[in-house]
């Protein structure tokens, strides 16, 4: 009989950032269900812990799934600081750390770590794509707003890394902060050509709705990042969202049969849009087929599984490749919020912004 | 015969963690860690919380003060494990008297809102350092102790010697004159003032002592997860820690360690059974509230 | 049956201990009777037992021929005993003429009720202070205030417990002075008090306490004729 | 040179002059009585000189020494010490840790950690002394909320007395006792006049008038007359505001 | 700075801090009068929310749902004060605190339970779901106007009620002598079971109007529980008027820091140091307010006198 495959999914599935855990949760599951609950041809036991978007009780969490349940690898988190109060105690164990979502900086540079893979992007990715989009669209200024926490300086900091033009102002509010008529007001003062907002989850929601409401969606555009557009948001905030840009890696219609597979099922499966965060679950659980494929099931070999992982599997973004910090060589792509015919309201494809775009920081990183 | 249950007990926990690696369990030497953490924290909030009469809603401010001290001195360079000990507790002594210098002109709820909001300015001054980490905390590798390692093992035993010193340190003070005019205080403030006690200085005396308690306690918080949580600091952790004094027994010796032990316990079985695990956790409070008002301490002595 | 006021066989307890043992007496409608004893021997347990605030656990207490031991206070309120308690007990955040109409009530059917303008009538003090609080007043303003609130629910019986602790002469004449006009107006009376020569012109019939016990009974006539029972049980 | 002694002292309370320039001396070995009627400030007076609460105007001096500004429990260690109008005691401990915290309070010295306070003997020793001064000793192991009012009053005055005042301030330690126990605490101060200063607030004028030696009476917050027992009984204003006709009672 | 932004701004503050009035109100008169410490009281104002949600999914129309609501929530707030909060009353307030504490969990378990642990979705009604031009040329939300509006129609009525009225002096006698209160003739027992559902009626106001701008969830109830403390503890505990002085203060204090303090430093201070202190002065803020009044005045702004 052999052995089975322990899977530690580490998530939020409750507060104001469970949807997105809910999402990789179900992606990933789904494409165990594909898999025939199979990982690499090894049966797997999957030991889900919902982290309450709390460090501590990640940490918690994750300590028993090391020391207690002994897993082989580790998955799931959504949010960066949870990742990086985990990550070392994880590291340590030599455990392997698949990253559906969360990909700070920190470990795409100096800390780049041999047992860390990210499936999805680094933190900074999708705001480059749109920094560089609004760039090519020549508006003259715009107006930044994001969380104050340093995901929320990061995301700013990407966005500025390919906008050249001026920005009115760079405002910082309280994580999250659930009213934004404070900022709202001060946009609307501040008459800026438009606005990018790092908005993740529950704040996302709030700021668009409030952001229509004021009647501001129709004066100045508004840019996001794809966290802040995808089904979710858009199932929440409805009919305001329509025309809105955004960036992202992965889209419904890219065309190839994975990903084919994966929307259909998904919205058979769970009755929903699939975004996403739901495409990383699922390429988390792909990838992880495929590098223990490649060991012939032996989880002993850790240097050939990581070979393995970072030589790259078949996604839902088509084959994908990692640089040597371990994070993804990608295309990322324009998508635009528009009403269907039928009145369905859905994020569609519209253009290409980088092609096999690599994170800032891999040239610090001393792996190879 | 009273001292035979303690003396099985403390043998039983020195030789834990021996028994836990032979057989696989050090996930549990672990959790009694970070139960023997808490108790130290827990009881240094009972000194000022029950024998006092200060309801601190801030005591977090010097849980998560101690941790960062670690974080933040390790990460500039400063790694030997006493001097790191050292600025820690004095700097939770240091902002417990100033927390305490202004808050001890007011009583009552609102003593317990102004502690609160003290503990809230340091929460969000120390997130607003991006430098140290922001919201996302900062990683506190385990620093240099010349004797020995700091490992999951000699911390287990540090943590332990650490928390009976201070229990019996606590042991000796609430019986002492200093200890019995605490009491007093919290009995009859004015009849204390009245009888020439400087009652202010008294309170601020405990409520400096608790606030470097909790400090120590912090720092061993941030050598058990190697990393300084911002929830550290957090009111949530003030709550928390609170819980475990009224649920252990509130002016009862042993009221914070059974309070943190019985807690973490209750959390840690019930998260394993059932993903509504807080909602047993709320019935067992609820029941021990309205059943046993003196906390399980208090229970305990009733029913020996 | 004109007795307003019957106890019987009165036995209360705080928690386990007993501190009526039995106590039994009477107040005919329109009397002045009183409570007396040393410290501690059961006075104000007694009134608080008819007030319903401490429940005796054993024996019968009637109201105009009614039980109204096992009735909560408010309910025994309702029914028209009116308490002016031990230390006035005044409500400190609601200002004089608050405290005197939160309560007001005719519940003596009287024909001719208490009202607030008879009460700056009766204590013409209170209404130059009447929009202050409560917590404001001297000792002796509070004891005006607690007689008047209690008068202006328009008792069938009223109690006053140690109505003068605390005063000052002048202001203790004050109070037997209105003690005497409420009584020929036919107000129904029960008064604990130390001052034994003013009770005595004022009373009808008299309650000695010793350990919760009743020790003496009887009319002040005969109270007077036997300074041995003051002697002995009241110290005097 | 007078033990105590009051200048121009005020206490405003908003618009309120509780207590209003007030002017007193009180001698060393003698009882001087405070009365006056209700609201007259006679609490608020007793509060000023414990140091319970700040003056608004004025000065005290206490065997010269100016201590207007002396927090409460420094003029403790000067030998000042009060009861209260309104028992206050530690209600849930017994009557020998009550006197116990008294005398460990004279003593000073109360920041010790270490040593168990059980064990110190001289402690509960004073304290039980006390308790024989007061009339307790046979209620030394009880808690003290099982103790009838009268007791407590007494435990009231042996507080006070056990931090050793030079000058002891007792407000209306009579209220509320029957006659015989009035009867009682009139002895037991008459007893306490012979070692000490007493400044005595009472209603009780028999009381007054038998144990004063002198006569203070504050009315609105003001001394209108100070003297001898015979002096104030004969003086018509106490009587206008203060005595009616009870001042020739007793 | 326009003057537009600063009305607007200042319109900001007085909604958020009218909405926090609701739930101080019934806080501060819990803790005041019952002198008992309900930290459940934010769970109330979440099944108001979650209430809300779930009959404007019913009945189609946000005002019924409100109306169900409150009338909802008012009775499970009797409901929880007859069976738990009725023996805490005369218990320490540590006590209370725990029992209560517990509640918070046992209801938000209960709500999971019931309705997951996703945040449902509460929309304002359409036809307020825009801005309204208050002025020429400022636009406000007209919802949030209704908010302030509603807010403070309560506070008025609540005044009355307890300044005014027979029930309201029972109240305040009932705070400061509850035995000698029930002596005068008060039924206290049905009193304070009927305050307490006033009080979870005002929370569940307060969820129902704030669903729509906040987020109707799990949890939406603690950390808005101690900003309720922080008005009831600045105005004073017990008093109305305090509570809507404080809640006031808490909101354009709130909003000011919000939206001025980092312009303000930015002009002082180095861009780096302003951009990192900002928001960390603009969150102490009301923290600030708190601790500097409660410095001056330790019994708050209007110390209800008991
Ligand atoms: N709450 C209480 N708990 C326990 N015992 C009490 C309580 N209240 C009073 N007692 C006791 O009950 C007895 C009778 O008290 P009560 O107050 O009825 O006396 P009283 O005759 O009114 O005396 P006084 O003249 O001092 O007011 C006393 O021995 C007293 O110690
Ligand atoms: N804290 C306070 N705030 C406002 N007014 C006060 C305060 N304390 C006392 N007063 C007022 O000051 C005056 C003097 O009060 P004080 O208690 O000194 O009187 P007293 O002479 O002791 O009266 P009594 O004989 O009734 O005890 C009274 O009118 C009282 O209402
Ligand atoms: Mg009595
Ligand atoms: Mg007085």
């Amino acid at each position: 009989q052999p052995r089975t495959v322990k899977v530690g999914f580490v998530s939020t599935l409750s507060g104001g950032g469970a949807a997105l855990g809910i999402d990789v949760r179900d992606g990933f599951n789904l494409a165990l269900r594909h898999l025939n609950n199979q990982l690499g041809g090894l049966p797997v036991e999957v030991i889900v812990a919902d982290d309450q978007q709390n460090p501590d009780v990640a940490r918690q969490a994750v300590d028993r799934m090391l020391k207690r349940d002994r897993v082989d690898f580790l998955t799931g988190i959504i949010f960066s600081n949870i990742l990086l109060a985990v990550g070392d105690a994880i590291f340590e164990e030599k455990v392997f750390y698949i990253s559906p979502n969360a990909g700070p900086s920190e470990y795409a540079g100096e800390q780049c770590n041999p047992y860390f893979v990210n499936v999805a992007w680094q933190n900074d990715n999708l705001h480059e794509a749109m920094g560089q989009y609004v760039q090519t669209r020549r508006f003259e200024n715009v107006f930044l707003l994001a969380p104050n926490y340093p995901a929320g300086r990061d995301a700013l900091t990407g966005f500025k890394r390919y906008f050249k033009g001026r920005v009115v102002a760079e405002v910082y509010h309280r994580l999250n902060q659930l009213d934004f008529s404070a900022e709202i007001a001060q946009i609307r003062a501040a008459r800026p050509k438009a606005v990018y907002a790092f908005e993740p989850g529950a704040m996302g929601v709030n700021f668009i709705k409030q952001y229509a409401e004021a009647g501001l969606l129709r004066e100045i555009p508004l840019f996001l990042p794809g966290f802040s557009a995808d089904a979710d948001v858009i199932r929440a905030v409805g009919r305001g969202m329509v025309g809105i840009y955004n960036s992202s890696q992965w889209t419904l219609e890219l065309n190839n049969p994975i990903n084919q597979r994966f929307v259909e099922d998904f919205r058979k499966t769970y009755n929903r849009t699939p975004t996403l965060y739901a495409s990383q679950g699922y390429d988390a659980a792909l990838l992880l087929d495929a590098a223990i494929k490649a060991v012939g099931g032996d989880l002993s070999k850790k240097d050939e599984l990581r070979k393995a992982m970072l030589a790259g599997f078949n996604s839902t973004r088509g084959p994908l490749r990692f640089s040597p910090n371990g994070y993804p060589i990608q295309n990322y792509y324009l998508r635009q919020v528009i009403q269907q015919p039928g009145g369905e309201i859905v994020n569609r494809q519209v253009g290409t912004i980088f092609t096999n775009h690599r994170d800032a920081y891999v040239d610090r990183c001393k792996l190879r | 015969m009273r001292w035979i249950f303690p003396t099985v007990l403390l043998g039983l926990l020195l030789a834990f963690p021996p028994i836990a690696a032979a057989m696989g369990l050090e996930f549990y030497q672990g959790l009694l860690t970070k139960i023997m953490i808490f108790a130290l924290a827990a009881s240094s909030l009972n000194l000022i919380l029950g024998y006092g009469g200060m309801v601190s809603f801030g005591h977090a401010a010097y849980f998560g003060l101690g941790a960062y001290t670690v974080a933040i001195l390790m990460r500039e360079g400063v790694t030997s494990g006493w001097v790191i000990w050292a600025v820690a507790v004095g700097l939770s002594a240091l902002l417990a008297l100033l927390i305490g210098a202004i808050s001890l002109r007011t009583r009552g709820i609102y003593f317990i809102m102004i502690t609160l909001a003290f503990a809230q300015m340091i929460y969000y001054l120390v997130v607003s350092f991006k430098q140290y980490g922001g919201e996302d905390g900062l990683r506190a590798r385990r620093p240099e102790f010349g004797l020995f390692e700091l490992n999951d093992t000699t911390l287990y035993y540090l943590t332990l010697g650490v928390l009976l010193a201070a229990l019996y340190l606590l042991y000796r003070l609430v019986h002492s004159r200093f200890g019995r005019v605490l009491q007093a205080i919290r009995e009859n403030e004015a009849r204390a003032l009245a009888l020439g006690y400087p009652v202010f200085h008294f309170q601020l005396v405990a409520f400096v002592l608790a606030g470097a308690l909790a400090g120590l306690a912090g720092v061993l918080m941030a050598h058990y997860t190697q990393y300084a949580s911002p929830n550290l600091l957090a009111w949530q952790q003030s709550g928390h820690l609170m819980m475990m004094v009224i649920l252990g027994g509130v002016g009862q010796f042993w009221g914070g360690v059974l309070g943190a032990l019985v807690l973490s316990l209750v959390e840690e079985i019930l998260q394993d059974l059932t993903i509504h695990w807080q909602l047993g956790v709320g019935l067992i409070l609820l029941f021990i509230v309205l059943f046993a008002p003196k906390g399980l301490a208090g229970l305990m002595r009733r029913g020996s | 049956m004109s007795a307003l006021l019957e106890i019987e066989q009165l036995e209360t307890f705080y928690g386990p201990s007993q501190v009526l043992f039995g106590i039994s007496l009477q107040v005919e409608e329109g009397q002045v009777a009183t409570l007396l004893g040393r410290n501690g021997m059961g006075k104000t347990t007694t009134v608080r037992s008819i007030m319903g605030l401490t429940p005796a656990r054993r024996g019968r207490i009637r109201l105009a021929g009614r039980p109204i031991e096992a009735l909560a206070p408010e309910q025994i309120a309702a029914l028209g005993v009116a308490l002016v308690p031990e230390g006035r007990q005044i409500f400190p955040n609601l200002t004089v003429e608050e405290n005197l109409i939160a309560f007001a009530a005719n519940r003596n059917q009287s024909p001719e009720p208490w009202t607030l303008a008879r009460i700056w009538t009766l204590f013409p003090r209170l209404k130059e202070r009447r929009n202050n609080l409560g917590y404001q007043l001297s000792g002796g303003e509070q004891q005006m205030l607690a007689i008047g609130r209690a008068l202006m629910t328009n008792p069938r019986l009223l109690i006053l417990d140690e109505a003068t602790e605390g005063l000052a002469p002048l202001l203790r004449e004050e109070i037997w002075r209105v003690l005497r006009l409420l009584k020929e107006n036919g107000q129904t009376i029960l008064v604990i008090d130390k001052y034994l020569e003013r009770l005595l012109p004022l009373a009808d019939q008299h309650t000695i306490l010793e350990r919760g016990r009743v020790v003496w009974q009887g009319d002040s006539r005969a109270l007077a004729q036997r300074p041995e029972v003051w002697k002995q049980y009241l110290s005097v | 040179m007078s033990l105590l002694v009051l200048e121009g002292l005020s206490k405003q309370f908003g618009g309120l002059a509780a207590v209003n320039n007030c002017n007193l001396c009180i001698e060393a070995g003698e009882i001087h009585a405070l009365i006056g009627p209700n609201g007259a400030g006679k609490t608020t007076l007793i509060n000023l000189i414990a140091g319970m609460l700040p003056p608004s105007r004025g000065q005290l001096r206490f065997q010269g020494e100016n201590i207007t500004h002396l927090p409460a429990h420094q003029r403790v260690h000067r030998g000042l010490a009060r009861t209260f109008q309104i028992t206050n005691l530690f209600k849930n401990y017994t009557v020998r840790t009550n006197l116990e915290l008294a005398v460990q309070a004279r003593a000073g010295s109360s920041f010790r950690f270490w040593q168990p306070v059980a064990r110190e003997k001289h402690l509960t020793e004073a304290a039980l002394a006390v308790a024989e001064q007061v009339g307790l000793a046979g209620r030394f192991e009880r808690v003290v909320g099982q103790l009838s009012h009268g007791e407590q009053r007494q435990l009231e005055v042996g507080l006070a007395l056990a931090s050793r005042p030079r000058l002891l301030l007792l407000d209306e330690p009579m209220a509320g006792l029957g006659a015989e126990e009035s009867e009682r605490m009139v002895a037991l101060i008459a007893q306490l006049a012979q070692h000490h200063t007493i400044l005595l607030v009472e209603h009780d004028m028999g009381a007054v008038f038998r144990l004063a030696r002198r006569i203070s009476v504050l009315v609105y917050g003001q001394v209108i007359a100070s003297g001898s027992p015979a002096e104030i009984r004969a003086n018509p204003e106490v009587h206008k505001a203060y005595l009616g006709d009870e001042g020739g009672a007793k | 700075m326009p003057p537009s932004l600063f009305i607007e701004q200042v319109l900001n503050g007085f909604q958020f801090g009218l909405m926090l009035f609701l739930l101080a109100a019934g806080l501060t008169l819990v803790l005041g009068i019952m002198d008992t410490i309900n930290l459940a009281h934010g769970s109330l104002y979440m099944i108001g929310a979650y209430l809300t949600a779930t009959l404007v999914g019913v009945t189609g129309s946000f005002w019924l749902a409100v109306l169900g609501a409150v009338l909802g929530t008012a009775l499970i707030g009797m409901l929880l004060e007859l069976s738990v909060l009725r023996q805490l009353y005369r218990r320490d307030h540590l006590s209370q605190v725990l029992a209560t504490f517990a509640l918070i969990l046992i209801i938000n378990e209960v709500v999971r339970m019931i309705w997951g642990s996703q945040p449902l979705l509460l929309s304002a009604p359409e036809a307020l779901s825009g801005p309204v031009e208050i002025l020429p040329g400022l636009y406000y939300p007209a919802f949030r106007l209704v908010i302030i509006g509603v807010g403070l129609l309560v506070a008025l009525l609540l005044f009355w009620l307890v300044n005014r009225t027979r029930v309201g002096m029972w109240l305040r006698a009932g705070a400061s002598n509850r035995e000698m209160a029930q002596a005068m003739g008060v039924p206290i027992k049905p009193l304070f079971t009927l305050l307490f559902g006033v009080g979870a009626g005002l929370c569940a106001i307060a969820g129902a109007f704030l669903g729509p701008i906040l987020a109707v969830q799990i949890g939406m109830g603690e950390s808005i529980l101690i900003l309720a403390f922080v008005v009831i503890v600045i105005g004073g505990i017990g008093s109305i008027k305090g509570a809507l002085v404080g809640a006031l203060l808490v909101g354009l204090v709130d909003t000011a820091g919000r939206a001025f303090l980092p312009l303000l430093l930015s002009r002082v201070a180095p861009p780096e140091v302003a951009s990192n202190l900002g928001p960390a002065l603009a969150s102490i803020l009301i923290y600030l307010l708190m601790a500097v009044v409660l410095f001056f005045r330790p019994q708050g702004l209007f110390p209800a006198r008991t």
